[in-house]
């Protein structure tokens, strides 16, 4: 059975191994035993919070209960760019119009900005290969949602996603050949793996600062503005359906979308519901859905956060799960959960 | 003989058929007869004008080969760029970046909307007969403007510019507006220049060229290399120019990326290197030792006029010695003072 | 009774009188029959669909059918700033940092942005005095969105609301004071007049482009960004429950808040339901909350369109609504109408 | 007698003294012993290096009291500003607004980071002592540098600037950094300057200052004031030089917002009037006429010297007159040429 949970301590090296897996792409997630350890220590302060909040992060992880392994991993930012600058690309417009040639042009626009400063931001999603089916990555991306909802006073106004931007066949970004390189005259995987390294202070130094009309660029690099790598799609969907968007910020080397949401209008904060556990009864039996829907449930304790997915549904305020269940979760009858439909409601519309 | 003198009203005629051969990297000179007429006009009235401070005057200068009394070249200055509005060129700035951490240290060259040219006086419209390109005269033509601004600074400003055309393709394109002003404008390049009459001081440029520096590493190669490039047409005024004293590299025009020449006129020979000496009547012979050419103006004001001359370095002279026939051709008779200048 | 519809062609006489009663400070609403004429006419061939979707202007009164009395008025453009430029200043974030020197400083800076452009703008809200009262400002300023929740599809993604900006008690503001002046070097009333009539193009020519950083601005300045006019407060109040937000674009002259929201997160797009209208049934009755909360009905037809408020609740997809309220809403029995309580639900977290 | 000689040695422990009386507006002479040998240092390799591209060198000069073998005046200049990065300035744009619709024209200044001084030769350190301030000894120091780049142009650049001292208030406060500089780096001017050690080419500049043009209209009155205005104790400096050719207005400093003079050589007084002359020996007698004060410099690279003397006009001279005690002060013999300008 696989139960999603706040990290602890002990799974260092689950984490090592995972990290291995990852492969590039994912600069948060590197196998260095230094980075990990730094970062799961952040991590389990994190949930003891005995740390401020804009320095927490927390990490969960997905555990196979049947063998004890580690299946994948996902982290929830408390703020980003408050120690080193966090620049994107902002999409903006600009008009120009003469009513005496009767022209009227509306042009797209990058600004480098650091808008995004402080805000919370989802990151370091990785489900190990063996684990990629049915529910399981929806578990683990959406397991954070339910963790806000939970807890939303730890989290700033905005939430954040930064997705991998679009690389041709080859593995390079038509947008950094059409931009970056020109200031940065080195190769595109060079100066990210600087970036991963923390070595930054150059973004300031080398970037072009003013705003540039995104028709200076050359096609093949306009094109890719805001569009996701390849790999990248479905998660992006998933996204979307709890209430991200994008709303015009890009990585500043490959173009990739930040998607962005405030955290009072995500579909958790809405769709959630606190429910005490209860066993079923014949009332709530006769009034339960005919199709249950696949349910996310965690329990509401902050250390030890554990979130599964149930085909249990909470009917007036009490949900009934297997005992199964509750040992997952470490709950006991009586208890309040949290539930959310794993699946977006359809508009009634 | 050629004398350079003011345009007079009886010349329209000589400049609407000088108007009618393609000069097309003279965008400034007007080609219709009403055009032709005002420009006339204008000129006159400034060289008539009482001027304490440089304004919207215009001269026009005409190259006149006296024995078929036939107009063989132009060249306009006007007061004061811009007048009426703001003269917008780019400014070629160089943004030096230098990353310590990654040891990197290059430098990127912007384009930069800017106004500083405006208020400074501008030389234009300068056409010189093709059989003359070589010889003196189109030199005198060029410098007799400035020879002008020498004897009457304050109907001029301290710095000049003179904007060349830039190159075009055969059928009129322009490179550079192709990567720029095009996205702006939304039309092609000599229509643009249509619609703004050559102009680059009308309000349309603020509402719709880009105010952001453009990154020169991102335009299209071909823009890039057309950027201070001149149109060949141009090649004659730009040598002139620069041994004048001119510089090239700081500003280019808006429009076709042609190079904007300035400098302060402290650093114009004509400013630096005219002497004022008198007229003494020569005796006709030609001088001994090596001879070397000199443009020579009256001090006429409205009624300027200026020659050539070969004659031995006039450097510690205090008098030039002028045959009657260049006398009456200047207007000036003996011991009155020319302006002279090598040329 | 009260209905808020469609305006027609027999409301010009009213409208003026109305316009009258506006005063200075709503630049759209001028007691100027030429004006006045236009906007009708593009109005009425809003509803009728006769020009395109971007060029439209959906008008709205409240009549009072007692007495035949127009009420009230407020609009829907379908699309700002495609004939002349639409500025905002939009606020964004830098951050200057240097490590060697352990600074770290985040500043608030003012782009000059045409950013909005295209978007719809609800606008031109106005109750006369004498009908300040009970639900009738709710039902005048909510009805847009019952309008957009019925029909979506003629509404661009994004939909805004100008807010009127801070003014210091002597009329002027602090922000212009700070910082328009210097550039216009005229009187605010002065410039809001100009802008009004339509003389633009000096906003191109005057203001300053460049990122400004707002620290430069007098402290009162900077106090007032984003700030509504003491009268503008409850209209702002009311947007936000609708689900707009000000996202940080503010006026260039005043600084007053653009309130905005994507048209697919508005509470109307997500709470309104269609309903059959049909007589009350026992089990109906018996399915009803026992404290009924006021409901804004609307029929659905685009060229007569009109609501109402009413105490009648939807019950498993019908209400039954009063032959008076049928009336004012041009329905019968069987038609379909749309429905959305007035008032927003607390959200059960 | 005085001389302007190359800082030796010997001169350290004078200048630790110099440095102990409060010149404020001199943040470029170094403080501290460690910081006088190494500038000391500095000089005399830099006086010794054969130089084909002017680079990391600093040529430091000294006002010597023969009579008291005492130091009562130092000069200094570098051979190419931001040597090692980039030097960092304003440069005061003018933006010009006009609008046609409202019939408004005017000016608007803004403030943009430049690095347009990179690579120009920068004078600095200038100190004279207080008695000597009215006296033509004064000019020599200052302009001994000029004489020195005159004779040796490959050492230096086409261009030449030096940043006087901003005002500050009584407490060491300037009004300009507190409204810019301030809200970016979060410390008082005096610890800003500490910290960076007078230094405007840091990476942390790019670092923590406006990358977007500062409008200055927006800055408070007394930040608008200091643009622009010198530290009184700048004032003697400001005034030989711009009596040089220096122009001011075009620069201001990034931190106090004080005037950065800056020419092409060819503006300068030094390179277009200095002549080359011999050394002929005087016979001690005053001369007859007017007397005007020259500055003369040997022409011994390393072992540069110059003096003052007071003597008629040299124009058209082709020698000038040396008692032979100045022959020795100069080093030269009769015969030798020396470079001259008047001051």
């Amino acid at each position: 059975m696989l139960v999603v949970r706040a990290i602890n301590e002990n799974d260092l090296d689950a984490l090592y191994s995972m990290a291995t897996q990852v492969g590039t792409g994912m600069t948060t997630l590197k196998p260095d035993m230094k980075m990990l350890g730094d970062r799961l220590a952040t991590a389990c302060a994190s949930f003891a919070e005995t740390i401020p909040p804009e320095q927490r992060d927390y990490m969960f992880v997905m555990e196979d209960t049947s063998n004890g392994r580690i299946a994948g991993v996902c982290a929830i930012k408390g703020a980003v760019g408050l120690t080193e600058p966090f620049y994107n690309y902002r999409i903006g417009t600009l008009v120009h119009s003469s009513r005496e040639l009767n022209v009227f042009t509306k042009m797209d626009t990058l600004y480098l900005s650091n808008d995004l400063t402080g805000s919370s931001e989802l990151c370091s999603l990785f489900l190990h290969p063996d684990y990629r089916q049915g529910h399981n990555g929806k578990l683990l991306s959406k397991s954070r949602f339910l963790f806000i909802a939970q807890f939303p006073h730890l989290f700033t106004q905005k939430i954040i996603a930064e997705m991998r931007g679009y690389q041709a066949d080859d593995g390079s970004s038509p947008f950094y050949e059409g931009l970056g390189r020109h200031f940065f005259k080195m190769d595109f995987h060079h100066v990210d793996d600087l970036t991963a390294l923390g070595k930054k202070s150059f973004i300031a130094e080398l970037m072009p600062r003013q705003p540039l009309y995104i028709d200076y660029l050359p096609k093949e690099a306009q094109e890719v503005v805001g569009q996701v790598h390849k790999s990248t799609a479905p998660a992006r969907r998933l996204l979307e359906q709890e209430g991200l968007h994008y709303e015009g910020y890009v990585d500043i080397f490959d173009a990739g979308p930040v998607l962005q949401a405030r955290v009072s209008e995500l579909r958790a904060m809405r769709d959630s519901e606190l429910a005490t556990v209860a066993p079923d009864t014949d009332m709530a039996h006769a009034c339960a859905p005919a199709h249950p829907e696949p349910t996310l449930v965690s329990n509401t304790v902050l250390k030890d956060f554990r979130m599964i997915v149930t085909q249990a549904t909470p009917v007036n305020g009490e949900i009934d799960l297997s005992t199964q269940d509750l040992q997952l979760l470490r709950c006991h009858m009586g208890d309040t959960v949290r539930t959310l439909p794993l699946n977006v409601r359809k508009n009634n519309v | 003989m050629y004398v350079v003198r003011p345009v007079e009203a009886g010349d329209i005629a000589a400049l609407e058929a000088l108007a009618a051969v393609t000069m097309p990297g003279v965008h400034t000179l007007p080609k219709t007869r009403d055009k032709i007429e005002q420009a006339v006009e204008r000129s006159i009235a400034s060289f008539a004008a009482q001027v304490d401070i440089p304004s919207e005057e215009s001269y026009l200068f005409v190259l006149e080969a006296l024995a078929e009394r036939k107009i063989v070249g132009t060249a306009a200055i006007f007061a004061s760029a811009g007048s009426n509005g703001t003269y917008f060129s780019f400014r070629n700035d160089v943004i030096q970046q230098v990353s310590r951490d990654l040891n990197i240290c290059h430098n990127v060259h912007a384009l930069t909307l800017c106004s500083e040219l405006t208020a400074y006086s501008q030389l234009s419209s300068f056409y010189v007969d093709e059989a003359l390109q070589e010889r003196p005269e189109a030199a005198l033509l060029s410098r007799s403007r400035l020879l002008f601004a020498v004897q009457q600074p304050q109907r001029f400003g301290d710095r000049f510019f003179v904007p060349l055309a830039g190159v075009t393709d055969e059928k009129g394109g322009s490179p550079f507006w192709d990567a720029l002003g095009r996205k702006f404008f939304k039309m092609d390049f000599l229509d643009a220049e249509r619609v703004i009459g050559g102009a680059r001081n009308r309000t349309l440029i603020v509402e719709l060229m880009p105010h952001y520096p453009v990154y020169v590493p991102l335009l299209p190669g071909d823009a890039q290399a057309a950027m201070g490039q001149i149109h060949p047409s141009g090649e004659l005024a730009f040598n002139l120019l620069t041994a004048e004293g001119f510089e090239a590299d700081e500003y280019i025009d808006i429009f076709d990326g042609g190079p904007i020449l300035q400098a302060h006129k402290h650093a114009l020979r004509t400013f630096t290197s005219s002497q004022t000496l008198r007229v003494r009547t020569g005796d006709g012979q030609v001088p001994e030792g090596p001879l070397v050419n000199y443009a020579i103006a009256n001090n006429a004001g409205p009624a300027f006029r200026a020659v050539t001359i070969a004659c031995p370095e006039l450097e510690g002279c205090e008098a030039v010695a002028l045959s009657p026939e260049l006398q009456d051709i200047l207007r000036v008779a003996e011991g009155d003072s020319v302006t002279c200048v090598r040329v």
